[in-house]
Parts: structure tokens; C-alpha cells; sequence
């Protein structure tokens, strides 16, 4: 019989069968998922759970949301949720450890610094790696100045008020972040901050997937509805709502 | 004239004779007053000076907005309150097993029987480990690693586990000031208990103990004080304590003004302790100095 | 009859060095002996060793035939029936009087608090202390502490009573105070190992003076004899120096 | 028999007849040898045991993989170093500046002129707050606050405010350490001093506090111990310390290992420093017990 | 002439408690003058306000005339004029023999440390102490280290010494030592103020013993007088008590 229940919502192999249990960050930033409540399903990440939970057979009130830290996500031995959504980056270290599902999601990189900044006006890799930058830990940020700009230095925060901070203080000049997050930063919480320039993806960061505890037997029965979700355009209807950037922003390649 | 004076020469006080004794000189409250005024005064004029300068600053009114916002610091009150109690609830339990925990370890280190040698030895390795070690790793180790054990019979409570590291790290300082207390107290106070009959361990808790416990007051309340904040460190494990529910706050809306809350609430904690202690020892040190008959 | 305290030929090192060099002395039921000395010739050791606070390393110790590390005693056996007040006092500072002197009956012999309190206070009251049950030691003076650590080391009935150099922390006035206590003692019968520096005490009050020197009893009789006419020329040097000091 | 036997009765030690002493006991250490068997067999089959259990858990190996992985060890390694340099030398300029500055602190708490009541009053103040406040709020508001004020002529390093900041807060600790050394001193050391003629200042210098530091020996210890671990609350600011440098590696690998391998940089580090310290003072107490001639 | 040291009607409160009454008392250069009385009459207390120790309510100390807290002093010249010693010797632990005497004239008085030396060891050597210029304090007798305490403060050659109870932390042995020093210094013309309670001692070698009781000077005089017929009826109950305890 427990057989026989495998994907569907009473799943045996789920936390609460019955239930579709999601981790997610605490405290919860927009535009993934907005005003601090994911319930809401304002937001790209969560509207994609919801899109998700719909395609498994899940009530809307039947998704229940755990709050985790960074460590609490990532820790080893059992998790408390089915899977948690947190812009987490899918690299192979990592999936030695925890148990990734596709990619959902696969996000530019934006230039963000203060008006007046070393990177205003910036036209190369080399006019950029002239300036102080700084970036999140826990963020593949870090690894894109590293790796891709050559950045030896950089100045890594706990978050992006840390980094932000530093940039107020003329600590660092620039920032590297994903650009929904620019985005949201920049017409938000720090309104004197702007988007100087994108970047070219790192084609070793594969993007962003939703993380299982390692070798979660769910994750076939996941990835199959988030391919139906990802081929209704679901992710390209959220990406529409929440991620647009400005067409006229300028890219760096090089 | 090297002569000496007789009894009955020069001006000696005779018994006979007794004039009252001139009172007590009072003005030692006048003689600290110009001193007093002056430095008082000075300090204002320092503070003064500084606080003009900082607050004439083109970006102090940025700045203060964001750490010394009251419409922010009211904002997260109610949660940072909230945090506060579990801060204070981990705090208490903790100082409790470390008072114990420690008193073990200081306990071990001083006994002296060659029974004790490699117990002795093991305390050592114990205090210098975990003393040497962030407490954020063990906090780490403890709060996920053996929860995620799965042993059988243990509890799998990372907040648990989390207050176990906390105490098994503060243990290792405080262990190492109750010795130094131990030490300080007099030989022959040992040798006075043990002459009376009472046993290794009758001695430690009647005659040692209770001395070494007031030889390091202060250093024992600067652990009390230190903990109470580093309880923050079990945020890693998802506690929501005083300073992370701040930090939450701070993070969602880019104002440190909720810390500054948290700083609060810790100071109306440890303010009156701090001042109990002080009275506690300077009580001491006065009944010391006062002789009766 | 065999005598309360019988030392016999013991040898006690610290480290390497050689503190007391085959002792022999045995001290009679109601004896009073006193111990004299030099500084560092061995007194407090060899005091320190009849109640084990100090460990010898040969020779033996001998309570009325009993060896002191004999199962007999038991744990507390041996301090019950042997006080010992030291010249410090070493009262316990964070105590108060009456609990200073309660904390043995109470801890070790097991005496209710109140019948140990009682106790307590008579003695206290018998050696004029009856008004300071309360005070803490660090409010008294040196003659008071000085008794009190007599009436602590009294209070659990011993049949004998090492005293350590009592009174040589007090000022002439507070010794007079205590040798007088002493003299009490002595006409109840208490046996008694003192070690002095007070001879005019000594001759009043000892049936047997010691003289020790590195580690070594050179002489020995009764005070009259010992003080005066003394044997050994090096008793007569240092009876000498401490006439030269304006004692005795 | 109440009669006392004669210098020539009873076996009186004779100056005339020397026997040579037997010699000293030496199964002082056989005596021990048992006790030292025993327990140390029990301290092996208690860890044995334990080791086992752990091991023996079926999740072990996860857990082991991601806190004890040698090889996730060995890839953290040089960026650990790197930033353990970083550390050691905030830790080493830290240390030397809140030595001086607790002194300071310590002193103006000390000092007994009534020209110094108000500062006095500061000073407690300074501590109550400063102990108070958590150090992260600190760090925060100097390392990021002071810099944004943009104030002519002052540097705007965050390492700077950062490591400004820390020594402010460990200053108070510090300092409260060295005035429970200072009181420790005997008064008849400052009559002594007074009397030769020193002034309040050299008092305080020559004849004070290098005994007050012997008294606070192992509180000072802890603080050394704690400071070097403390430098990564530095790294709110952006500074890259080791502990920081292994949460970057964690970050990205998921894997706890890296802190596990800065944890053995600080053990390193402070070990021989510990026992530096107590050899110190058990020859200090070596010293006191033996006497010449 | 005026004299060396000119105590006049000096009154010191210790909070409520009144410990000295008006003392005057006068001391010629090169006499010697022994204080007595029972613990707490304010013996040190007198001493010490001699050399600033404690600073008095009422009343004039002069030294040749000069009030001592004159300016004409300065900062260290009253400390330079008058040494004192302590009961309890008071060396700085953590300092060799050699630092503990060189340290006021180095750091106070400006001498250069070779020459500090030179004078300290010459002393010390005086005082059969040539061989621990390099001991810790710890590490000497009791003796030993009162006799540095006393080299200490004979270093910076002062007119007048204070000595307080020197001996009372001593054995007779240590303590025959120590007077013997202080005889001869009194034959070399030191003037000294010295509290004691080796009335021995005082009869031989004071020119002037003072009775000290509650903060008030009761009777002084020539030891032979004072000592053998004191004319007040509360000396001789002292003078009794001390010889109850068997001194004098
Ligand atoms: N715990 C100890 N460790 C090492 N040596 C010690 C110890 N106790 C005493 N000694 C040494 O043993 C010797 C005898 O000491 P003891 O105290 O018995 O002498 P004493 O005759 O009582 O002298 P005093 O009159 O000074 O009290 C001394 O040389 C002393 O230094
Ligand atoms: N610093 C102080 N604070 C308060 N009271 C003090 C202080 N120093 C001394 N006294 C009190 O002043 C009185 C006189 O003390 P002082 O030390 O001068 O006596 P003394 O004659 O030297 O006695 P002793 O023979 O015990 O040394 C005593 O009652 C003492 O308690
Ligand atoms: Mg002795
Ligand atoms: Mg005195």
C-alpha cells in the first residue's frame, strides 16, 4: 500500500505526508519572495513552490514553510523540511553532501555601486578589477569576482546590509550580485544605490535548484513536476512579474 | 641638648589634665570639591566638544538613522523582547551547568592524591582544547553533528546540544578561574580543615571553596556578563535570541537601530549585577578592615 | 602502661632534604612536653606528623599503642582524639565564630547543629569569648582568634593538644592572655606537645622540655634542668641568643 | 607512668651516637604507580567506548565527511592560513593595545586622590557599558559607523574601527581583571612604596602592579585565549580572519572541515601559551615555598 | 637648639573613632625614643603621621623646625630625611634584594644605578646580608629580610628612623639579630622613634620611653624610671601584664 501511495500527496517518504514541507531563509528577501511571508506567494521563489505543489497534487494550504539559517539548510543528518528553495547555487562540492534537484533558475550578475563610484563608467574586466569590491558569504557572488573577474581581495559580509555598509563607509567601491537581487536593492533599500552594468554568466555555476537532504528518494517525483512547471513558462511568467531589469543597461563582457 | 625631656617637662599630655579633643576635621569634603568641580567640568567639555563634532558631521543624520532611529528601535522592540527572554532563559541554564561543570573541572585540577594524576592530566588537555577552540565550531559540532547521529537514547534538540557546547567551552575559563582562586587561598586554611577531620572533598566545599569563590569575583562576573551576549553565537543553530532577532530586523530593513535595542537589554541585565558584585566585594573587604573590641 | 603518644625513630624528608632525623619521644597521659628549637630545626614537622597532616616517611607513631595509620581510626578517628591550633590561627575567615567552631561536631561527628551550638557556646563562654559567637574572625584580635582556635580545636573533647607557636603573633598583652588559657588546660589534665619560643612558659608550665636541631632531639629533661643547666653545648648557644633577645 | 623520663632514659637521640638517616623513601612513586594504572586504563576504556559508540553510528560517516574530511581539509588549508596570519596579527596589535588601555582604566579605578572621583565614576561607567554592549554591536557601529560619518582627517579603515572597537570592549574586561589584582596587593605594599618616597604613579608601577599581574595570571590567560577567537567578529566588517575564511570554504562546499582546520591553527597557537603561563606561576609558587639558608 | 622632630598636640580621627589626642611630643637629634602601649592606642598611627604615612587632623609635626608638609621639601625630601621600617618588612616580593634597597634612590632620588649599587652592596654587606644582594625576599629568613628592610631604608641616609615593631614577626634568635642592629645604629647617632614591645630592649637602649594609651602619651620618662617605679596606676598595670607573659 505504502507503494501504491508513492507520488501523491500522501507520499510516505515526505516529511508529513499530506503535506509538502518547504525550507526556506530566515528572514525572507525580496524579489524572491516578498514582505516576509512566504505563505503570501508574492514573489518568484514561492510562486514557484506554489506552481509546484499544484502540478504534485498539493492544496494550496497543504504547503507548509520552515524557517532555517544558512547552517541549519546546509547542516549534515535529517532536515526538517521535504526540500528548501533559498537561491541555492548547485555546484559539485555541494552535491557531495546534499542532493540537488534541475535547475530552476539561472541568474545574470549585475554591477551595483554607489553614483560617483571607481566602476562608473567602467568599459573591461580591467577597469573593473582597478576597484574595491566586497560580496555575501554563502553566495556564488564571491566565486564569480574570483573567478571569473580575477578579484583577489574582495571583502565578503555576512549579507548585503554588511556590504552596503562598507560601500557608504568607502570601504568598497562595487558589489557583485545576482541582478533580481540588484534589482530589488536598488529601487528599495538602498534607492541611492544603481546597477552600473551586467555580467556574463559563469558557465561553472550551474543556477539555482532546490535542495534535498542527500540521497531524498523525492527528488526524481520533484524534478518531473518542475519540468511540467518550468515547460507550462510558469518561470518565465514569474521571471516576467518579478525580474525584469532595464533593457538599456550596459554589459561587460571582458 | 640631647638630654631628655623628664615626665614632668615639655608638653606632655598628663593624665590629670584633660581638655576635650579638638572635633574632627570636616573639611576633607571641601578640599575634594575645587578637584571635583574642575574635572567634572572638564569631562563635560570633553564630551561636549566630541559630541558637537560628531554630530556636526555632513553625514552624522545618515548615520544616526541608521543605528539611532527611535522609529526603527520601537519597530523591533516587541521582537527583539521576544528573542531576549529565550537569550535569558539559555543564559541562566547555561551559567548554572558551567558553575557546576567548571567547579568539576577546577575541583579534579587541585586535588592532590596520586589517584587523581591522570584525571589531573586530562582536565589540562580538556581546558586547553576547548578553551583553544571558537565556540562557533563547537556550537556548530555539537548543535548538527550529533543530532545528526540519529543516536539512539540521546536528544536530538540542536538547541540542546548548542547549550551543551556553550557550557562545555565556558567551563574550560571558568574552570581556570576558580583555580586560580583555589590557589590563592592560604595553605594553612587546608591544613586547618584537614586537622578538624574533614575529608579532601569537606574541605574543598567548606573552607576553600567559598574563598576562592570571592578572590575572583570579578573575573567570574566578566564571564557572566561575556555569556550573556555570546548566547548569540547559538543563532547558527536557528535560536532566535535577543541578537538575532535583531539582526533579522536589521537585515529586512538595512537599520541597525534594533542591535542598539538588543545593547539595551542587555545592559539593563547586567548593570545591577555588575553593581551587586562591586558591593559584594567592597562588603568584604570592609568587614576586613573593621575590628571589633 | 603504655604511654598516649609514643614517636619512634621517625624520618621525614621534603624532597631531599632531610627534615627530621630519627625522632624518638613518648609523651605520658596528662604529660605537658614542650618543644624548642631553632627555626627550621623540625618543630612544626614533627607536630604536623603525630596528628598525619604531615606524612613520615620511616619509624612510627603510636596513639595510647595504636599506630596513627591503623584502620582503627577510621577516616576522622585519629583528629577527634588529637586538636592541633596553629601560631596563625587559620581561622576560616568566611565563617562565623560559632561556625568555626561547629563546622567538625556538625560535618564530620555528625552532631546535630543544635546540641553542637550548645556545646560551642559554653566552651566559648569558659574562655570569655561568649559575646563574639557572631563576629567573623577578621573582626576579633589576635588573642581572640587565638582562643577561638583553641575552643575549635577543644570542642570535639581531644585527648591531646599539638599547639604551634600560639602565641607568637600576639603582642606581650594578648600572650599573657593565652599562656594563662594554656595553664588552665594543663590543671585539667590535657596532655600537650607545645612547641614555644615563650621559656619563661616553658619552665612553668612543661613537665619535659625538647630540645630539637636538625631534625634531632639533642637534649631533653625537665625545664628546670634543661633551661638552666643545659647538657649540650649547642642548647646552651641557643638558650644563650634568646637571653641575648631579653626572653627567659 | 606520668613521670617524664630523663635526657638519659627512653631512646633519646643522643648528639654523641650518629647513626646515618635511611634514606629517603622512594616508593613514593610505586605507591602511585596503581592508582595511575587504573585510572588511566578507565580514562582509555571510556573514550574507547565512546569512539566506538560514535563510530559505530550508522550516519557517522556523513557526519565524518562533512566535519573531519581530510581532503576538504586539505583544500581549506592555505586560504585558512592566510587569513590565521590576518588574525594573529589583529590579535597580536589588539592584545598589546588593551593591555595599555585596561591599565589606564584599572589605574584611574585605583588611584585614591580626590582629584580623580569623577574620573573614577567615568571609568565605571565605561565599563559597565562597554562590558555590556555585545562586541558585534560595537564592531558594527565603529567599523561601518565612523567611516560613514566621512569626518576629515580620521582613516575610514573598517579594520581599523573594527579592531578600535574590540579593544574598547575587551579593555573593560581586561581592566576589571587587573583592579581585582590590584586590590589583591597587600596595603603594607603601598606604605612601603609611599614611604620610600615613590609617587602615587611609580607606586603604582614599581612596587603594584607587577604583582597584581601574578595574581591575575590565568584570568588574563583566558582573555589572551578568547581574544584570538574573537577577531573574526571582525569579519562583519569585511575582514577575511581565518574563522572567516573557513566559513567562505563551508559556504561554498558545504563542508565543515575548514573550521575544524582553524581550530587546530588556534590550538596551535595558544597551547604553548598556556602552558607558558602556568609554568610561570608554579615557579613564582616554587619560589615562595623554597627558602634559603 | 631646636629638636630634630616636634610633635604638637596632634589629633587624627579615623572616621568617628578618635586614635590620636593631641600627642606632643619632642625628639632631640641623636636621641632615641621608645613608644609603648597596648595594641590600638595609636602607637603606628603616630609613627606613620611622622612621615606622611597618614595624614593628621589637628596639630604640627615639624623636622628641624620645619613643618613637614612644608613645601621647602618637596615631593620626596621629608621621605629622603625620615626612613621607616615595618613590623611586617614589607619588601616588594618580585624584586631581588639589590632592586628592592637601589629602587628609591634610582627612580626617587636620580642616583645612577651603578652607584645605587655600589652603596647598596656596601651596606648590605654592613649588615652580613653581602651574599643575598640576589635573593628574592622569599627566599630569606625572617631576620634576613627585616635587616634589608632596614638597609632599604638606611640607603637614602636619613636623619631620623621610625621603626615599628620590627621584632614581633621574629624568633628570639631572629630577634637578638635585629636589636644588635639597632644598637648600632643608636651608636652611630641615628635619631630614631621606635615602637616596641621588648621592654628589654628599651631599658637597654632608649634615652626616653613614651606610654602611650588611647591616642594620648599617659607618662614618659627615662626607661629605668618609667620602666621599674611608673608613677601612673594604668602604666603598671601594663608594665604587669607584660611581665605576666614573661618579658621584661
Ligand atoms: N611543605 C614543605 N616543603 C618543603 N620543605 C618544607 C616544607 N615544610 C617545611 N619544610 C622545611 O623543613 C624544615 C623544617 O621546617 P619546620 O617548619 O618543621 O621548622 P620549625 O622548627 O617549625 O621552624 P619555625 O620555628 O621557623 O617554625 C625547614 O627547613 C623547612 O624549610
Ligand atoms: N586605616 C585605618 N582605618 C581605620 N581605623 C584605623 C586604621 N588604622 C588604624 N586604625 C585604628 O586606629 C587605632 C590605633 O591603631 P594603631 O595601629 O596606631 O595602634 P597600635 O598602637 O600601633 O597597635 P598595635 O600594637 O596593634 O600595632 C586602632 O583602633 C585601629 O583600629
Ligand atoms: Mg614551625
Ligand atoms: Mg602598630
Amino acid at each position: 500500500p505504502a507503494k501504491a501511495q508513492e507520488r501523491t500527496p500522501q507520499d510516505p517518504r515526505l516529511m508529513t505526508p499530506g503535506k509538502l514541507t518547504v525550507g526556506t531563509g530566515d528572514p525572507v528577501y525580496p524579489p524572491w519572495m516578498l514582505d516576509n511571508d512566504p505563505a503570501a506567494g508574492k514573489g518568484f521563489e514561492n510562486g514557484l513552490i506554489y506552481a509546484l505543489a499544484e502540478e504534485m497534487g498539493f492544496a494550496r494550504e497543504d504547503v507548509v514553510w520552515v524557517a532555517n539559517t544558512f547552517e541549519q539548510t546546509i547542516a549534515p543528518g535529517p532536515k526538517n523540511f521535504d526540500f528548501s528553495i533559498q537561491q541555492i547555487s548547485v555546484t559539485e562540492a555541494r552535491a557531495q553532501v546534499v542532493t540537488f534537484s534541475q535547475v530552476y533558475f539561472q541568474p545574470d550578475k549585475a554591477v551595483v555601486a554607489l553614483p560617483g563610484s571607481a566602476v562608473e563608467g567602467a568599459k573591461s574586466f580591467d577597469d573593473l578589477r582597478a576597484a574595491r569590491w566586497g560580496a555575501v558569504i554563502g553566495t556564488t557572488d564571491l566565486t564569480y569576482l574570483e573567478n571569473i573577474l580575477g578579484i583577489e581581495e574582495a571583502a565578503v559580509y555576512d549579507d548585503q546590509i554588511g556590504v552596503f555598509q562598507a560601500m557608504q563607509a568607502k570601504q568598497i567601491d562595487a558589489t557583485v550580485v545576482a541582478l533580481p537581487t540588484a534589482l530589488y536593492v536598488t529601487a528599495v533599500q538602498v534607492p541611492d544605490a544603481q546597477i552600473v552594468a551586467l555580467l556574463p554568466p559563469d558557465e561553472n555555476d550551474r543556477g539555482h535548484g532546490l535542495l534535498f537532504q542527500f540521497e531524498n528518494p523525492l527528488v526524481e517525483w520533484v524534478d518531473e513536476a518542475l519540468s511540467a512547471v518550468i515547460a507550462r513558462g510558469v518561470v518565465d511568467e514569474l521571471k516576467a512579474t518579478y525580474l525584469v531589469a532595464d533593457p538599456d543597461l550596459p554589459i561587460i563582457t571582458e | 641638648m640631647s638630654l631628655p625631656a623628664g615626665p614632668g617637662g615639655s608638653p606632655a599630655d598628663g593624665a590629670a589634665v584633660r581638655r576635650p579633643a579638638p572635633p574632627r576635621r570636616r573639611n576633607e569634603w571641601r578640599a575634594a570639591l575645587v578637584p571635583t568641580v574642575i574635572s567634572l567640568a572638564s569631562v563635560v567639555i570633553v564630551f561636549g566638544v566630541l559630541g558637537w563634532w560628531i554630530s556636526s558631521a555632513e553625514q552624522w543624520p545618515r548615520v544616526k538613522l541608521q543605528f539611532f532611529n527611535p522609529e526603527a528601535m520601537a519597530a523591533a522592540f516587541p521582537r527583539v523582547l521576544q528573542g531576549f527572554w529565550i537569550s535569558m532563559r539559555i543564559w541562566l541554564t547555561a551559567l548554572v551547568c558551567i558553575a557546576l561543570w567548571a567547579l568539576v573541572l577546577a575541583l579534579v585540577r587541585s586535588l592532590r592524591a596520586p589517584w587523581f594524576t591522570p584525571f589531573r592530566l586530562m582536565v589540562v588537555v580538556y581546558i586547553d582544547i576547548f578553551r583553544g577552540i571558537p565556540v562557533l565550531l563547537l556550537v556548530l559540532l555539537f548543535g548538527f553533528g550529533i543530532p545528526a547521529l540519529n543516536m539512539p537514547g540521546l536528544p536530538n534538540s540542536g538547541l540542546f546540544w548548542g547549550t551543551v557546547a556553550m557550557v562545555l567551552s565556558y567551563s574550560a575559563y571558568v574552570a581556570e578561574i576558580y583555580r586560580s582562586g583555589i590557589d590563592a587561598v592560604h595553605e594553612g586554611q587546608r591544613a586547618a580543615a584537614k586537622s578538624l577531620g574533614l575529608s579532601e572533598w569537606q574541605t574543598m566545599i567548606h573552607a576553600i571553596l567559598p574563598q576562592a569563590i570571592r578572590n575572583v569575583l570579578p573575573a567570574l562576573m566578566n564571564i557572566v556578563v561575556a555569556l550573556q551576549k555570546d548566547v548569540a553565537l547559538l543563532s547558527v543553530i536557528g535560536v532566535r535570541d535577543a541578537v538575532r532577532e535583531a539582526q533579522i530586523y536589521t537585515a529586512t530593513t538595512f537599520n541597525y537601530s534594533s542591535l542598539v535595542v538588543a545593547a539595551g537589554l542587555f545592559l539593563l541585565a547586567t548593570i545591577p549585577m555588575a553593581r551587586l558584585a562591586d558591593h559584594v566585594s567592597r562588603k568584604d573587604r570592609e568587614r576586613r578592615l573593621q575590628r571589633a573590641g | 602502661m603504655t604511654p598516649r603518644i609514643e614517636i619512634d625513630a621517625v624520618t621525614k624528608y621534603f624532597g631531599d632534604r632531610l627534615v627530621l632525623d630519627g625522632v624518638s619521644l613518648s609523651v605520658a597521659a596528662h604529660e605537658v612536653v614542650c618543644l624548642i628549637g631553632a627555626s627550621g630545626s623540625g618543630k612544626s614537622t614533627l607536630l604536623r606528623c603525630i596528628n598525619r597532616l604531615v606524612e613520615f616517611d620511616h619509624g612510627a607513631i603510636r596513639l595510647d599503642g595504636v599506630p596513627i595509620d591503623d584502620k582503627r581510626f577510621g577516616a576522622t578517628g585519629l583528629q577527634r582524639r588529637i586538636g592541633i591550633v596553629f601560631q596563625s590561627y587559620n581561622l576560616f575567615p568566611h565563617m562565623r565564630v560559632i561556625d568555626n567552631v561547629t563546622l567538625a561536631p556538625r560535618k564530620v561527628h555528625g552532631v546535630p547543629r543544635a546540641e553542637a551550638e550548645d556545646r560551642a557556646r559554653q566552651l566559648l563562654g569558659l574562655f570569655g569569648m561568649g559575646d563574639h559567637a557572631t563576629s567573623y574572625p577578621e573582626q576579633l584580635s589576635g588573642g581572640q582568634q587565638q582562643r577561638v582556635a583553641i575552643v575549635r580545636s577543644l570542642v570535639s573533647k581531644p585527648d591531646v593538644l599539638l599547639l604551634d607557636e600560639v602565641t607568637a603573633a600576639l603582642d606581650p598583652e594578648l600572650i599573657g592572655e593565652v599562656l594563662q588559657i594554656i595553664r588552665g588546660l594543663k590543671d585539667e589534665g590535657m596532655t600537650m606537645v607545645i612547641v614555644t619560643h615563650e621559656m619563661g612558659f616553658a619552665r612553668d608550665c612543661a613537665d619535659r622540655v625538647c630540645f630539637l636541631e636538625g631534625g634531632r632531639i639533642l637534649e631533653q629533661g625537665p625545664p628546670r634542668t634543661l633551661l638552666s643547666r643545659p647538657e649540650n653545648p649547642r642548647t646552651r648557644r641557643f638558650l644563650q641568643r634568646i637571653i641575648d633577645a631579653g626572653r627567659l
